[in-house]
């Protein structure tokens, strides 16, 4: 028997990411490398167990083996507990033909047993693809303080920018009392960070009413919302102040790491109060020779530089041979830049050889981009904006 | 597959000559290379030769191992059928708890001995950092048809005037006289502390000696086994590099070989990672002017300043105009503006006020205690 | 990266065992509670871990979330280390549509991709309806030294009912001749235990071309054996002596309890040296009131016992309440017998109650059995044979 | 959800009365009820009220107790962000290890209660069982703005002639007078060595009564601060049952009253499980002509005698033909055919042979020590 939880969380970790290339052919997007030395679900996992919140179902329909081999026993997120913990819940066949995840919300609908065993009070909602630091305790706290039905945590964009976005009308007192999926013309520059906290019995009621709509593309923005707010249920804003990035496109994904050279840097990864935790390799510190050279960088345990780095972020493990340079990329695990190698404005996947004087990215332009497991020949050049992979 | 060895580590060996290093911690507990503490490389060792069960008999000043080795989850000894055993001083009646030795250490820990199941047990000191496979040392063992099996090194860095054990063998590798603290060594063979035995054998070895009313270990048991021909004492050489972490010096030159790549590749092998204690830590920062020249350099650190010939634990900052030249810091250690080391050994959380020199030869490095502010 | 594994296990936890009736309308088969504070998938895990086994992928298409549950983070078996540990792995939809697993063979063929993250050399394939104990350990040293393609476990049976298991033919050395899947006139009484040994690439080779081949049934048995047989492929035969029963039917899941209360038990749970592992439930010890009592029974942790049982196996947290008495019954935990309740050669599955003057079962006939969370009503009769549950 | 209470219990009273059964164990670590040890219990009830933190002082004799920790993992205390931190006595320069009572104990582990982030910490002795919820104490703590608040009892079981702490209280609950071992208590109330405070508060309070050359907390610390009224020290009544394991007798007591239906619905409640470390047995089973009347039986328990208002512990095996009454037999105690006992308690691993009686007045029953052959 399990016992009860005030709260679960469910991580909706999304489908193939096809907006992130050929860095998510081999992986799912949550776990994609980032910061050196994490994958992007270790922010909301870190944020679940910095919150208290201790059980979690990872909905993924993409490369889920990869991210139970990631996620493991729980251990490095102390998420292997008896009573609780993380699970990955790929959509699984119920008889004869098995179905796809059609929507966040039917992701969720297909998912509630699981919800079911724990019986908690409250659900809360994460995407798997953004950076941040958020504490959804407060925003638990929020959400019964108001005696809501559905909490959304929102921040203010840019009003430039806020048409990209679902959008919030609020009154005084935070209510929600409109909601509108990218509007050509914006009353609103509150958007919805896609963080969700549903009452349990409210979510399980409109879940199943969503199901049986026809028509219905079964996402929360689009159905779920505002299905409750014409069924008049008290909807409160959430207001999140801080750092927040989607890294769901290459050029974000890079501006991200870049984010994170910069002093002070917008979200702090060395705050002791709110780890970022994720699983370790094992490797030893970072090792920089008499001849390499490294200027404005992240540099993670267990690489090797013989050569030139600056403005970049190195994952675990990277080698940069002597006479390599790498200015303002993101090197992911294990890779290994060959000697007199130039690689710029570059994101290089994991286990990735880069020969001998091979030339990737440019001083300019989109970010070029190598896939994991691949080897670029001696002397290859590869453009900006280009990407290679197997 | 079957677990045939079971380790036993023996952090008592109660070595005076780290001064200031050890007045809160145990050798065995001593940081190394950036990230780890001594003990680990004895651990790693025992794991990648197949041992699942590891006892470690503790000594004085041992709180910080234990703050260390946590559950020992880190090392994957966290498990029912497989687990590291911490055996603290006994301290009940009239013992106090401190050992004379490695024979009253492991005669007071005669349970652990028994309630094992491995037929054959490895016990090493903690002081030496070296790599080997238990199991080839067995097989040699059994080849052999050795009652015991010692560890030695040829390697002439291990030899002291005044002190060790030092092995004389026969072209079989039987060990046919031993040596201890002689002014000047007189064979080539120094022994390691670490030996090879039957588990039941030891049972039996300890309660002679202690009956016979040895005191000794190595210079009493071991020394008569020999010497009356009792037993088989053969012998096992340990590959490659070998540092005994026995003073203020030896530490320092075993931490800057690091620096070397070959000695690093000899150690850090990708199929046989150390575990150590996890801090989940940001990776190293890059800031402004930082200049880094051979270093080894751990997840946490925030470089401005300049880095040279050095090794930075975790979360150390050098602040920018700052200089650390051949010189270990530990960490969480900050070393402000302008500031200037070099041959020195920073305990954890000290710190280097703007300007400050700190500026010793390289065979007498400064070691500055943990906390302070200089 | 994941580290390489000599031996990785795959246990078959099969689909909803219908031949169990109502016992498996709420858990997977593996899951059903035996012997008082065990599951039947106990018995495999503890094998596994027990002949130094640490990596298990645990394959059901039916009612994953209990396994799951069950399961955690694998901590009850040692099973929740860094590199390895136990993974459930239900069918998971690859695109519009999934596929339930069509048979043994190509339950594993879906999950391929499992196995070749560890690269192991040896695969070990497992089934979960079974109570034995068995060193793996043995058996693979026994397929390395024959350096066969696949090890087969197997079993004399008594000659009259050989006909109703897989028979093997072999020659002195012990070689696979010949596969017959219940046969009609047995020329061998060697059954197969569904316990195979493949050498990886084998699996591999096979599995790949079974699964091309048009009216394959996909199992191992019928279509994998018989096809390596073909190919003249070095199949052996791993002898295996000692206690084991499939506790597929209600009868035989039955028997396997009782053959618990047998002096000597057929099968020694008391064997330190091969524990059977199981999740810990945290109760008390057992109390027998002044008015009860216990004679020839099975009795586990947090059970109360104020009634009469007798030749009974009763698990975790049951309530025999005064006046009530349990003859040759088997009680899943935390069901409670009522006030003047009988019971007798039944199986009463989880979180039952039982009202009070039930009575249920009888001296003679086929077990009688109540299906979990059930109530049955004061005074209500369930005759032998039958079944009720919700 | 906030964590804000850190607990320390204090295994170090050393209570002599428990004979034979401390010596080598301390009272943190008896075995208790079939399958628990003491200290179960009071981590029970600080994980039941919420507390992801809790320290544990040793003191002699504590190989056992920690052998029953192990690595806090049954107790769901083996992570990163919550954790059970084992204390053992210092061991270095001029400490032996032995404390002098709770103020050394306590300002010994400074460090401890630094390190800790919890706003309060609750320190409790570990040789009282009894149910709370340190939450409502601390409700009432804010609310009555105590500076301390200790817990009490008002149970008449609990009062000893010539030893004990006793209070008296105020009508609003202040403690207004404390008094130490009286010939006869004036009190009703006693004092059951846990309290509850501020983590900064109570390092303050350990600086300056050290400082002041105080050496016994309550007597001399808490004393004072009543004496002097220099502090708000508050009071909260522990509910229901309590258990104080000071002697044989209270220990036998103790464990007998669990065969009272009601005793055992207070303590074990299906919401707040007590863990414990795990053996893994199989069920108890009965075979032949087992007779059971009023008694715990433990798992892995095989009774084929009589066994009658009894507490058994995991892997006791009562032969055919025995008799065991009003007896505690703990965890692999063989009681061969014709053994007869009555008021006994049996320590592990005892073997009783065929037709020994053992049988004492409920009183005074016989304590048989570990692996004794009778």
């Amino acid at each position: 028997m399990l016992q009860k939880k005030t709260c679960v969380a469910m991580l909706l970790a999304g489908g193939q990411g096809s907006r992130l290339g050929i860095l998510t052919r081999h992986v799912a997007k949550p776990a994609v490398s980032f910061g050196g030395k994490y994958r992007i679900i270790d922010f909301p996992l870190s944020n679940c167990v910095n919150a208290d919140i201790d059980t979690v179902g990872v909905l993924t329909q993409y490369k889920p083996l990869e991210l139970n081999a990631y996620i493991g026993s729980g251990a490095p997120w102390d998420l292997d507990i008896s009573n609780g913990g993380v699970y990955v819940l790929p959509p699984y066949s119920r008889g004869d033909a098995g179905e796809w995840y059609k929507g966040t919300a039917n992701a969720i609908y297909q998912n509630l047993e699981f919800i079911a065993q724990y019986n908690p009070d409250y659900v809360l909602i994460l995407s798997g693809d953004h950076i941040y630091k958020c504490d959804y305790s407060e925003m638990l706290a929020h959400h019964i303080k108001n005696g809501a039905a559905l909490t959304v945590a929102v921040r203010e964009v840019p009003w430039e920018d806020a048409s990209r976005f679902g959008l919030m009308n609020t009154d005084d007192a935070g209510n929600i009392l409109e909601f509108v999926e990218k509007p050509k013309n914006p009353r609103s520059n509150k958007a919805s960070m896609g963080v969700y906290i549903f009452s349990y019995d409210k979510l399980v009621h409109y879940l199943e009413a969503d199901e049986k709509t026809p028509k219905s593309s079964h996402d929360f923005g689009k159905n779920v919302i505002p299905a409750m707010l014409l069924a008049n249920e008290k909807l409160a804003a959430w207001r999140f102040e801080g750092y927040w990035k989607d890294v769901g496109t290459i050029e974000s994904l890079w501006d991200a790491n870049m984010d994170l050279l910069r002093y002070p840097p917008p979200i702090n990864l060395h705050d002791r109060q709110w780890r970022i935790y994720a699983r370790n390799v094992g490797e030893p510190p970072h090792y920089v020779s008499p001849k390499g050279a490294v200027h404005g960088s992240l540099i993670t345990e267990g690489c090797e530089i013989f050569g030139r780095v600056s403005g970049s972020v190195l994952s675990a493990g990277v080698l940069v041979e002597e006479g390599a340079v790498v200015e303002d990329s993101v090197i992911m695990p294990y890779s290994h830049i060959g000697r007199g190698a130039v690689i710029k404005r570059a994101i290089i996947a994991e286990n990735v050889v880069v020969g001998e004087d091979a030339a990737i990215g440019g001083d300019t332009g989109d970010i070029a981009v190598v896939g994991s497991n691949t080897r670029v020949p001696k002397g290859h050049t590869l453009a900006a904006g280009q990407q290679m992979g197997i | 597959m079957k677990k045939n060895i079971v380790g036993l580590i023996y952090t008592g060996e109660g070595i005076s000559e780290l001064k200031e290093l050890t007045r809160y911690r145990s050798t065995a507990a001593m940081p190394m290379l950036g990230r780890y503490r001594l003990i680990d490389f004895n651990l790693s060792v025992m794991i990648h030769s197949g041992m699942k069960n590891v006892g470690i008999i503790m000594q004085k000043n041992y709180h910080s191992l234990m703050d260390h080795l946590g559950s020992g989850r880190e090392w994957n000894l966290h498990g029912k059928r497989s687990g590291m055993t911490i055996l603290p001083p006994f301290m009940n009646g009239d013992r106090v708890g401190v050992y004379e030795g490695l024979l009253d250490a492991l005669h007071s820990n005669l349970n652990f001995l028994r309630r094992s199941t491995e037929r054959f047990i490895a016990v090493t000191d903690s002081n030496v950092l070296y790599q080997v496979n238990f199991n080839e040392i067995l097989d040699e063992h059994l080849e052999k048809r050795n009652d015991i099996t010692l560890l030695y090194s040829k390697k002439s860095s291990l030899r002291r005037n005044g002190s060790g054990r030092y092995l004389d063998l026969n072209g079989f590798g039987a060990v046919t006289k031993m040596e201890f603290d002689p002014t000047i060594p007189h064979f080539e063979n120094t022994y390691i502390g670490a030996f090879l035995v039957r588990r039941e054998l030891l049972i039996d070895l300890l309660d002679r000696s202690v009956a016979a009313g040895q005191h000794h270990f190595s210079r009493g048991m071991l020394a008569s086994m020999v010497a009356n021909n009792t037993h088989r004492v053969g012998s096992f050489e340990c590959p490659g590099n070998i540092w005994s972490i026995d003073s203020v010096p030896a530490y320092f030159k075993a931490n800057m070989d690091f620096l070397s790549d070959s000695v690093r590749r000899q150690v850090f092998r990708d199929d046989q990672p150390i575990w150590t204690k996890l801090r989940d830590e940001m990776p190293a920062r890059y800031l402004g002017e930082a200049k880094v020249n051979n270093a080894l350099i751990a997840d946490g650190c925030v470089i401005e300043g300049n880095v040279e010939n050095s090794i930075l634990f975790r979360g150390v900052h050098v602040r920018p105009g700052a200089t650390v030249k051949n010189s270990i810091i530990m960490q969480d250690a900050v070393i402000h503006r302008g500031a200037e080391l070099e041959n020195c050994i920073l305990d954890k959380q000290t710190t280097i006020r703007e300007k400050v020199r700190l500026i010793a030869p390289y065979a007498y490095p400064i070691v500055v205690a943990k906390n302070l502010t200089i």
